[in-house]
């Protein structure tokens, strides 16, 4: 019901920079937009929808391109709403929630992190659990997953 | 016949030695060794060790009842497998921080690193030569005992602020601060409380303080001096509701983070050495010393030695109480210790110079002499 | 030398040139051959140093291996102190130890604050690599001499993280290991174990 | 002057590091640094089967291990499109909220030793043991359980563990008596902890801070009310409030919980008395028990009618608010998991609640946040 609704006014908010809004079980929906609509869409979300919570912020490699979810809480309604963009795997960009949502921040440094997705206008845009100066995002398909002794055993054969 | 002191006892002592010295040696030479002089050199010596071993073998005792007790608030048992009962852990945990590597930071100031624990341990111990433990201890040849033990009490935060600031440790600097203003604002009202006592007893010496008080314990009549006296006692040993400079939550292990070995060790001796003073100045001050209630039947109290036996089990009783408030309490923060201090423990403090003055101008007036004078 | 001399040898002829000069080059004495019981008739100079070795070496034959390096090392043994340091998982049964249940104090052992008052660092959980170089300066801080254990399998030997990116593999690529205790985590009672095995080691210990 | 307090800090309560900005004693500015523990637990479910998962989910947060099966288990089910038995369902809110109250113990015992109080730590520490006794009963394990696992829990309660359960629940709210006799009795801990951290709502709800910090701001928000899963809806139980946003406050909504969480077990007791039956669902994909991934023609026909999906589960954790993404590609292994950690976001708001305190204030401050640096990390 309230995901017909909020599908008719993104729908007439944004136009065609809303791609869709997928139903999910036990959430109103998982909204698909544009990465170029994202600071508006927060703050509209935010100011007119009452989705006032940022609950995680997370980025997923699908290996040809990159995803980023949001998922927010409304107190007014009580219950979540799933977004989720995609981006390009070589550059993947997007503006930055946390003026919207300050409690991003953390969110956001860790998506960078593991995920290497760059957003744009974050305050202080470092690695938060690898230490600085590491050269991978580890959660891309491409950084391999190794038992210790393999790589020992590779070390000495190189 | 002149009561026997500790000094006396190290004089016969000495005496006994030279004189066997001297039976092994020549004629001419046994008379220089028992010459009295000679004999009065050692026997200093000889006092000097003797208050030595009986106070850190107290200290270590009051380390063992203290785990044992705090053990027990916590629902626990303490040390138990050293020696009996673990009587014998804390020798093992000095004999351990004696063999132990000392080491000083590079950037550390090396004479106030090495000096501040050392002197701090040496000004510990010396208080005790001036402790009257039992009638006679010393012949009140030196009529101003009590200033004397407070004015060597109150050289603590010169050395603990000497070690914060040799440490070059930002944690040991904030606990030298917090230890010095902390001893800075108690030293006054413990003074002031001390005056009532003086104004109550008429004197500065121990002996006589506590010979006053043969007749009614002084906390009777300066209960206020005496709770401005214990809370003052537990912010100058730094233990918990006032541990501030030692905070194990914020500041690693506070003053002494940067020391380890035997260093570390002098400083926990030299804690637990003016604890145990801080339980015998409120035991001679307040609680009578070693006299006894007239109710207490004469078979407990006319063994020998039954004053310093008398004397201990009060000390450790008032050292049990300190337990147990650290057992008890959380820990204040260092604004409201400092606004206790001022704004709370000095007008108490006044308050009861001005009870004693009312009760000594009591004892003046016959018509009001509900308190019985004293020496008749 | 030939014989043992009875009196101050005078300078030999050779030396008294360089004794004019007034760099005399002490008597030559031969201490292998001096009797311990003529130890007045030496100069005072070397009465000194005679001393020294022969109590020291008395005190090394007798006293230090029967009575000093026991006592120490019971000492040592009785009182370990570990680092108050949780990591991971296992610091929780670590703490537990200490708790009103299996109370550790028992045994004296006692958790410091400080690395420098510590005598034992029970690493109790997962290291990474980004916590190792602490890890190894905690272990330096530590004043001589000292302990380690790996509590768990993650400081064993990288437990169920063990393929991971971050993960150390084993603290015993950091630091050298005295004890190894396994379990995920380890039971309170099997760290009591750990220490109380730590014990018997430093009791075997011959140094 | 800037203080490290960390990595190794008795304050801390694990691996972090709190970088201070002090002008003499008061704070100025601060700045959390995370990461230490960080291990991985995203990267090596991807190359784990979801039951395997569960493994993981017991370490990444340590003193909550079964609100995160939980947590990892309703996203897993969500994904694979796979119904537990509703005894099942029981047994795994008794759990969450014994170890609610096991969680909040253990929080208890840190948070007084920040204080400087020694004897609720060893009180805590104890009582802690008797639910950790409880698990041990039917898990075998005292923190790391592995019990839940996807349509149901591994096995039922073994014969007697209800009688034994409320036993210990009736001698728990005995000890909060004294527990509250302990702290809220002690003026030193009152001087201490009013109006200390205090947060308030709007700034609360901003920086997305969840949890007994949220509802002890005065913002009625509890999962478990709000969205009820599992079972939830159907036992009675109050969500605490204070709105004093200060340290006190969270003391007064953690204590309140642990009796509110007796009082599910209880009705979750007498529920699971009345009904026995099955506590593991029929109909289950048939490798999801397996410990290797069939391989061969086999794999290829169950991959075909493998369902795939997303998976989003939330739990009101006792830290707070946790949330957990599954993307089931339809392969033996998730693709992707995102968890949500409570805890990172509440120590990230220390920048807004620590700033005008002082040092000494920050043990407390952060004692009343409940760090759990596993599931922060990760």
């Amino acid at each position: 019901m309230r995901g017909v609704e909020l599908s008719a006014a993104l729908a007439a908010r944004f136009g065609d920079k809303f791609l869709g809004l997928d139903p999910f079980p036990g959430l109103v929906g998982r909204v698909r937009f544009d990465p170029s609509v994202a600071r508006a869409l927060f703050e509209y979300l935010r100011d007119e929808q009452g989705f006032v919570h940022l609950t995680m912020v997370g980025g997923i490699d699908w290996v040809d391109h990159r995803e980023v979810f949001y998922t927010l809480w409304s107190d007014r309604d009580r219950t979540y709403l799933q977004l989720s963009a995609d981006l390009p795997a070589d550059h993947p960009t997007i503006a930055s929630a946390v003026p919207v949502w300050p409690g991003a921040n953390a969110h956001e440094r860790e998506a960078w992190d593991l995920v290497g997705i760059r957003f744009e206008g974050h305050p202080d845009l470092r690695r938060i659990f690898m230490p600085e100066g590491y050269e991978f995002h580890p959660l891309l398909r491409s950084f391999p997953i190794h038992e210790p002794e393999e790589l020992e055993v590779k070390a000495r054969s190189d | 016949m002149a009561p026997m002191t500790l000094f006396s006892v190290a004089d016969a002592i000495a005496a006994a030695l030279l004189g066997l010295l001297g039976r092994l040696l020549p004629a001419g030479a046994a008379h220089a060794v028992t010459a009295p002089d000679v004999v009065l050199g050692l026997a200093t010596v000889v006092f000097a060790a003797i208050l030595l071993a009986a106070s850190m073998l107290n200290t270590i005792l009051l380390i063992w009842y203290e785990r044992k007790l705090l053990g027990r608030f916590m629902d626990r048992r303490g040390a138990m497998h050293v020696g009996f009962a673990g009587l014998l852990q804390n020798f093992a945990d000095g004999l351990k921080l004696f063999r132990k590597d000392t080491v000083r930071p590079r950037e550390a100031d090396s004479l106030g690193f090495w000096a501040s624990p050392t002197a701090y341990m040496i000004t510990s111990l010396l208080i005790f030569g001036v402790l009257p433990i039992s009638t006679g201890w010393n012949d009140g040849s030196l009529p101003l005992t009590l200033l004397l033990a407070l004015v060597i009490f109150s050289f603590a935060p010169l050395f603990i602020f000497l070690g914060a600031w040799a440490s070059n440790n930002k944690y040991s600097l904030i606990g030298g601060m917090r230890s010095a203003a902390q001893m800075i604002a108690y030293e006054v009202p413990i003074l002031l409380a001390v005056v009532a006592v003086v104004v109550l007893s008429g004197s500065f010496d121990l002996t006589t303080i506590v010979n006053e008080q043969r007749n009614y314990w002084f906390w009777a009549p300066l209960f206020l001096a005496l709770i401005v006296f214990v809370a003052g006692m537990l912010a100058e040993m730094e233990r918990i509701p006032f541990d501030l400079p030692e905070a194990e939550a914020e500041l690693v292990e506070g003053w002494n983070t940067e020391y380890g070995g035997m260093l570390f060790a002098f400083f926990m001796l030299a804690d637990y050495l003016r604890a145990l003073v801080g339980s015998i100045l409120v035991v001679l001050l307040f609680l009578g010393g070693w006299t006894w209630p007239s109710y207490v039947p004469s078979a407990l109290t006319s063994f020998p030695l039954a004053g310093i036996v008398w004397f201990m089990v009060k000390t450790y009783l008032v050292f049990g109480l300190f337990v147990w408030v650290r057992a008890a309490l959380p820990r204040v923060r260092t604004d409201q210790l400092l606004r206790l201090g001022w704004m709370r423990m000095v007008p108490l403090a006044l308050l009861s110079i001005v009870l004693a003055a009312v009760v000594v101008a009591a004892r003046c007036l016959p018509v009001l002499g509900c308190i019985p004078s004293i020496g008749g | 030398m030939s014989a043992p001399p009875q009196t101050v040898p005078a300078p030999a002829p050779a030396a008294a040139p360089a004794a004019a000069g007034g760099d005399a080059p002490l008597p030559v004495v031969d201490q292998a051959a001096v009797p311990f019981f003529e130890i007045e008739t030496l100069r005072a100079r070397e009465f000194i140093p005679a001393a020294k070795e022969a109590l020291t070496s008395l005190l090394k034959e007798k006293a230090e291996g029967n009575v000093i390096r026991p006592v120490f090392n019971w000492a040592g043994r009785n009182s370990l102190f570990p680092l108050h340091w949780g990591l991971a998982c296992c610091a929780i049964e670590f703490a537990a130890a200490f708790g009103a249940r299996w109370d550790a104090e028992r045994f004296g052992v006692v958790p410091r604050s400080s690395p420098r008052q510590c005598d034992l660092l029970i690493v109790n959980g997962t290291v990474t690599w980004k916590v190792a170089h602490k890890l190894i300066t905690l272990y330096e801080q530590m004043p001589e001499p000292k302990w380690a254990i790996a509590m768990g399998n993650c400081a064993t030997g990288g437990g169920p993280f063990r393929t991971a990116y971050s993960v150390v593999p084993g603290v015993d690529k950091l630091i050298p290991v005295d004890v190894y205790i396994a379990g995920c985590p380890p039971r309170p009672e099997n760290m009591l174990d750990g220490v109380l095995r730590l014990e018997q080691l430093i009791k075997e210990r011959r140094d | 002057m800037w203080i490290n307090m960390g990595p190794q800090h008795p304050m801390t309560h694990g691996l972090w590091n709190l970088r201070v900005r002090v002008e003499g004693e008061v704070i100025r500015d601060v700045e959390p640094e995370m990461g230490f523990l960080h291990r991985g637990i995203e990267k090596i479910s991807e190359n784990r089967h979801y039951n395997e998962v569960i493994t993981l989910m017991d370490r990444c947060c340590y003193v909550a291990g079964m609100s995160w099966e939980q947590l990892f288990i309703q996203a897993s089910e969500q994904a694979l499109k796979v119904t537990p038995p509703a005894r099942a369902e029981y047994l795994r809110v008794l759990s969450a909220e014994l170890q609610r109250i096991a969680s909040h113990l253990m929080w208890y015992a840190a948070f007084v030793q920040d204080l400087g109080l020694m004897t609720p730590f060893l009180y805590g520490m104890r009582d802690r043991d008797l639910v950790l006794d409880l698990f041990q009963s039917y898990t075998g394990a005292r923190m790391t359980y592995e019990y839940m696992r996807v349509g149901g829990v591994r096995n039922d309660a073994p014969h007697g563990f209800t009688d034994q359960c409320r036993k210990v629940l009736d001698w728990l709210l005995a000890r909060f008596v004294e527990y509250d006799q302990l702290c809220l009795g002690s003026t030193i801990f009152r001087k201490r902890c009013d109006d200390l951290g205090v947060l308030k709502a709007p700034e609360a709800v901003a920086y997305g801070v969840t949890g007994p910090m949220l509802r002890s701001a005065g913002v009625r928000r509890d999962l478990r009310k709000d969205r009820p899963y599992s079972v939830y809806d159907q036992v009675e139980f109050d969500v605490p409030v204070t709105d004093t946003a200060d340290v006190t406050g969270r003391y007064l909504v953690r204590m309140e919980e642990m009796r509110q969480s007796v009082r599910i077990c209880r009705q979750c007791l007498d529920w699971l008395d009345r009904n026995p039956g099955p506590v593991l669902a029929d109909h289950l994909p048939r490798w999801l028990g397996a410990p290797y991934a069939p391989v061969g023609r086999e794999a290829y026909l169950l991959k075909r009618n493998y369902p795939t999906g997303l998976g989003f589960s939330m739990v009101e954790e006792p830290h707070g608010e946790a949330g957990a993404y599954v993307v089931n590609d339809g392969g033996e292994h998730p693709y992707r998991v995102k968890f949500r950690s409570p805890v990172l976001i509440n120590i990230w708001a220390a920048k807004r609640y620590l700033p005008g305190y002082r040092i000494a204030d920050i043990p407390p401050i952060m004692g009343s946040v409940d760090v759990c640096v596993g599931e922060c990390d990760r």
